[in-house]
């Protein structure tokens, strides 16, 4: 089946930025949105730019827009879009380098700033583990599956609108260490959260859990971390 | 900047939008609502709020005010009743009420102004 | 990156999310009361009758308050989103506090001041 | 050029990098170079767990699990490497359940543990649960608590920066040169110690598990050096690739009891390894599966069943399992094969294939890590590697699952402790004033690639042959038929052209350089499998079906030298066990 992919270009050494540029290929089915960029760079522009790597959505490399949603080019099937026309994006809200190539600095710069590591001060057991059940372990295991992909970030319209919003993929990494039960961690992460950049500048827009492609509903976990916040506090 | 706009992405702008607007509205009753003092002027602008076209207005106020009131429901239980999955079902279910109410209201509303 | 710890939004948040259920509630009353009790018109006997109770009084003044302390804090959240010039932010989220207490005061000064004439009206 | 000082510097940021530069940076300035952000490393891609006998599900000790490495080994492995992976292992998986790594848990909140193919208990008499595992993403959560604990420890990274060049003289290595990816422009990078933990090298192959960044530069970089690498011939199958893309599909999936079936719907594995079925080590089940295929009992696709075409699949079931348990322990494997198969696993079978996952040779290193240069064990100081670029050589012939996210996180923490502990005595080593030239000529050469061949071309080119003429399954006419076209492709490869002359973000230029890395190593691979005239682990010939520990219980190490691959051997070291037939 013939498709159609418009792609957004931009070149930081050329002067025509941005522009769309159109490429029809055939594809097959099973082929993947990824698929279709990597035959598009093989033999029709090696020019074109994109992440990518695992293809097959754990490492988060190539989260970009895809007929208007943010997606993982490699897990999304062009047969299921049901479009002709498949238009590409790279992530919204982010500066783009070349291309779909986005910064992703300071996406990476707000995970840092939630303290995205276990804070606990009493040293643990010696050859053992510390001890955690599996209900315990099921309120953080969906968002450790997290793999950055920056999709539920720039999604946000909050996130748009304030550059500074720690965003989605930041407070599900927060809510991650300040709810699992061998972490102590909550004071050096509260001022962080609970802040005008932080936890309030959600209003549950929803877009993010749209977003994920881990299922993770960052709003769910947001929430949470909401509530911890106004229990601890009042 | 282009997103395609979703159920949440509806309900949060509209919630915005009904918000500011009765706020916006908030201060044009207190203002109205000032003028209690005096008995005499008092009626004068209620009569004059009377008029049909106050009365099609007020319609678009109960519909902000609905809309806002269950979209605030809505909001609580994704905050408090961790219903974030199912938001959008939420979201209908409270459409289809909040019409309801609507009709409900709107009747009298009219009625009264002799629309019916 | 701007960080600053203390500046934060949770006592708003909490606050919009209770004064809405009571707001809720309040306003189905409000509703209940003005058009379908009194049948219709809203003239200044029906309300002066309504104010003349204390209990009405005092459910009114804490609907005013709380609606206007709502609104406004709805307004500041969406300065919050939008404007991230400090200045630009203090001189709007001041004139908004001033804003709201001036209409509080307008408003409760109504309710408080109201005085149902001798006789229950005209 | 912009030119750099550290202490240490680690190329690749997956499990074992991370691991070592948590180790070294308590002590030394040292940087992590990686060509992709670090939370995207191929590592995080390993699902079903890591081997440890913590016995917390039954009662399972160390020297169990080191028969079973050494066994699955095909008693290649070097048993001193065996006997430090299997000792060592409970420490490691506490030390990072303590770092913050999250574990499925046993109802008693401690590690739960799963089943995997080849590790038993008492010495082969049944399955042993040893896995630790969180759901199937237990790769992707060890990548990120390591990541993040490096985020905690300040290590510096340098993301997005493609190594190009080891400056390697008189066998002492005197730092890298890296080019950055985004803003063009090479870096020189002078370090007293030089880490390589660049994964494996799976793109090399068709339909394989690995991501498009397992281009195994850091083993041509090695052979470039005029470095050896070790037991190349040896490259791992994994039974259960998603068919036709090769996606990996768990092992954890068969150790919560999946069935491989063929087309008569029977559990074939029951006449390849009685015992064991289907949680037998991985080149036998994948042997299993392919000889299966040849022998006209795979599985048909619908259009395979029309034209009357023999079926080149065989199917994993696992629904018997029941939605609720699968989504519970495997909800990875759930939306694999929804996304990339179509297929709902709960209510039915996935076709699946073996497909290309893992290097069990790579750059010869002693049990500390260290580098060496010839079957005398000459260390070229300066120079470490650990994990799957390494070859230490723990997992010989075949490794056995969940020993890989172990070898990795195990090696670069120990290989972390030597650097550590040797940077002290260290200094900086004069560059040689060639060294960054040279890189800077080598890229720019890519830059004015004028020619007609195109980069895909040979590439996909290069995967498909080496599919079919030395996959599961080889002989001797293929492979020196291999050996003719690889030379062939390397040709074609000096002819090729890159259209991209911009600096920034040229990935066109960084394909070509990956492409240049795979024709050298695959020749490796290919001469060494040609030579090997036996049967051992993953290396499987037509033409010699017996494994011969007379002649060839040995390791190769092939040199690069004037464009042809020069071999040399290596003695196994045998400590406990000593080899016997391998049975499950």
């Amino acid at each position: 089946m013939n498709t159609v992919f418009k792609i957004y270009r931009f070149d930081p050494e050329s002067g025509r930025n941005p522009r769309y540029q159109y490429f029809e290929i055939d594809v097959t089915k099973g082929q993947t949105v990824l698929d279709a960029l990597i035959e598009i760079k093989a033999h029709k522009d090696g020019s074109l730019v994109f992440r990518r790597s695992c293809r097959s959505g754990i490492c988060g490399s190539c989260a970009m827009q895809i007929n208007g949603l943010n997606k993982l080019a490699c897990e999304t099937q062009v047969e299921d879009l049901k479009s002709k026309t498949v238009t590409i994006d790279p992530l919204p809200g982010f500066k783009p380098i070349k291309d779909l190539a986005v910064d992703m600095e300071p996406f990476y710069d707000k995970l840092r700033a939630v303290l995205p590591y276990l804070i606990n001060p009493d040293s643990p057991p010696t050859d053992k583990e510390r001890i955690q059940s599996p209900e315990e372990f099921k309120m953080i295991e969906l968002a450790t599956s997290c793999i950055l992909c920056g999709g539920c970030t720039s999604s946000c319209p909050s996130f748009w609108a304030d550059k500074a919003y720690l965003g989605p993929a930041a407070l599900v990494k927060a809510y991650r260490y300040v709810f699992d039960t061998r972490d102590r961690g909550y004071s050096d992460r509260s001022g962080v959260v609970n802040n005008k950049h932080g936890l309030w500048r959600c209003h549950t827009i929803m877009n993010c859990n749209d977003a994920c492609p881990k299922h993770i509903f960052p709003t769910e976990g947001i929430s949470l971390l909401k509530r911890k916040v106004v229990e601890e506090k009042y | 900047m282009h997103y395609k706009w979703k159920t949440g992405m509806w309900a949060f702008v509209m919630h915005r939008v009904t918000g500011l607007a009765l706020t916006v509205y908030l201060i044009m009753h207190i203002n109205v609502v000032s003028s209690l003092h005096d008995p005499g002027s008092f009626n004068k602008t209620m009569a004059f709020l009377g008029q049909p076209l106050f009365r099609v207005l007020e319609l678009g106020l109960l519909a902000a005010v609905i809309y806002h009131g269950l979209n605030g429901v809505r909001v609580f239980l994704i905050d408090f009743c961790n219903r974030t999955k199912n938001h959008a079902a939420i979201f209908w279910i409270l459409a289809a009420t909040g019409s309801v109410i609507f009709i409900v209201g709107a009747y009298p509303l009219l009625h009264h102004a002799g629309i019916f | 990156m701007d960080r600053g710890i203390g500046s934060g939004g949770a006592f708003a948040w909490f606050f919009q999310r209770i004064s809405g259920v009571f707001l809720l509630v309040a306003l189905l009353a409000h509703f209940w009361v003005l058009h379908y009790v009194s049948g219709g018109d809203v003239t200044f006997q029906i309300v002066a009758q309504r104010l003349a109770t204390p209990i009405w009084k005092t459910i009114d003044l804490a609907f005013l308050v709380l609606a206007i302390i709502h609104g406004f804090n709805g307004f500041i959240m969406v300065i919050h989103d939008y404007i991230h010039n400090h200045n630009l932010r203090l001189v709007l989220v001041s004139f908004i506090w001033i804003a709201g207490i001036v209409l509080g005061l307008l408003g409760t000064i109504t309710i408080i001041s109201f005085q149902a004439p001798a006789g229950g009206g005209l | 050029m912009i030119y750099h000082q550290h202490e240490v510097v680690i190329i690749g940021a997956g499990l074992a990098g991370s691991r070592a530069a948590l180790e070294v940076s308590k002590v030394a300035d040292c940087a992590v170079i990686s060509k992709i952000f670090p939370s995207r490393s191929h590592s995080g891609a390993a699902q079903g767990g890591m081997g440890a006998s913590l016995g917390n599900l039954d009662d399972d000790n160390w020297e169990f699990h080191m028969f079973d490495t050494v066994k699955g080994s095909d008693y290649l492995g070097d048993q001193d490497a065996a006997e430090i992976l299997a000792k060592d292992a409970p420490e490691v998986i506490y030390e990072l359940e303590h770092l913050g790594a999250p574990f499925s848990r046993t109802p008693e909140g401690k590690i739960a543990q799963r089943k995997f193919g080849g590790h038993t208990l008492n010495f082969g008499e049944k399955p042993a649960l040893r896995a630790c595992y969180s759901a199937d993403y237990t790769g992707h959560v060890l990548l990120h608590t390591l990541f993040e604990q490096c985020i905690k420890h300040s290590v510096r990274f340098y993301s997005e920066f493609q190594m190009v060049h080891l400056i390697v003289k008189d066998n002492v290595c005197r730092g890298i040169v890296a080019w950055d990816i985004c803003n063009g422009g090479l870096h020189v990078f002078r370090a007293k110690a030089v880490l390589f933990a660049t994964g494996g090298y799976g793109r090399a192959y068709k339909i394989t598990t690995n991501a498009h960044a397992n281009t195994g530069d850091g083993l041509g970089m090695v052979l470039n050096a005029g470095l050896p690498l070790e037991d190349m011939e040896f490259v791992q199958f994994h039974p259960t690739g998603i068919y036709r893309n090769g996606i990996l599909m768990t092992e954890g999936a068969r150790g919560e009891g999946a069935y491989l079936l063929n087309k008569d719907g029977e559990r074939f594995m029951k006449h390849y390894a009685p015992t064991l079925m289907e949680l037998a080590p991985r080149d036998m089940v994948a042997r299993a599966i392919q000889t299966e295929i040849n022998e006209g009992r795979g599985c048909q696709s619908p259009e395979q069943k029309e034209q009357g075409i023999p079926g080149d699949f065989v199917h994993l079931d696992i629904s018997h399992l029941g939605e609720a348990k699968l989504r519970e322990v495997l909800p990875q494997i759930f939306d694999l094969a929804r996304n990339f198969a179509g297929v709902d696993v709960a209510k039915e079978p996935t076709p699946i294939q073996p497909t290309a996952h893992y290097s069990m040779g790579g750059i010869p290193c002693t049990t500390d890590g260290r580098v060496i240069s010839d079957h005398d064990n000459t260390i070229v100081r300066g120079l470490y590697a650990a994990g799957e670029c390494a070859c230490i050589s723990v997992h010989g012939a075949n490794r056995l699952g969940c020993n890989s996210t172990l070898d990795a996180t195990l090696y670069g923490r120990r290989t972390g402790h030597t650097i550590a502990r040797d940077v002290g005595d260290m200094i900086y080593e004069e560059l040689p004033a060639d060294g960054p030239d040279e890189a800077q000529k080598n890229l720019q050469w890519f830059f004015d690639a004028d020619g007609r061949e195109n980069v895909a071309d040979i590439r996909s080119e290069l995967q498909d042959t080496m599919m079919i003429n030395c996959g599961i399954f080889r002989e001797e006419k293929l492979l020196t038929e291999q050996l003719g076209i690889i030379k062939n492709l390397q040709d074609r490869f000096g002819k090729i052209g890159v259209k991209d002359k911009n600096q920034q973000f040229n990935t066109e230029v960084m394909e070509a350089m990956e492409l240049g890395h795979l024709l050298n190593f695959s020749e490796v691979i290919v001469t060494g499998a040609v030579a090997r005239q036996e049967s051992r682990g993953a290396h499987a010939r037509n033409d010699f079906t017996d494994r011969d520990d007379k002649n060839w219980l040995k390791h190769t190490l092939a040199y690069r030298e004037n464009g042809d691959i020069r071999l040399d051997f290596k003695p196994v070291i045998i400590t406990r066990f000593e080899p016997k037939e391998r049975k499950y």
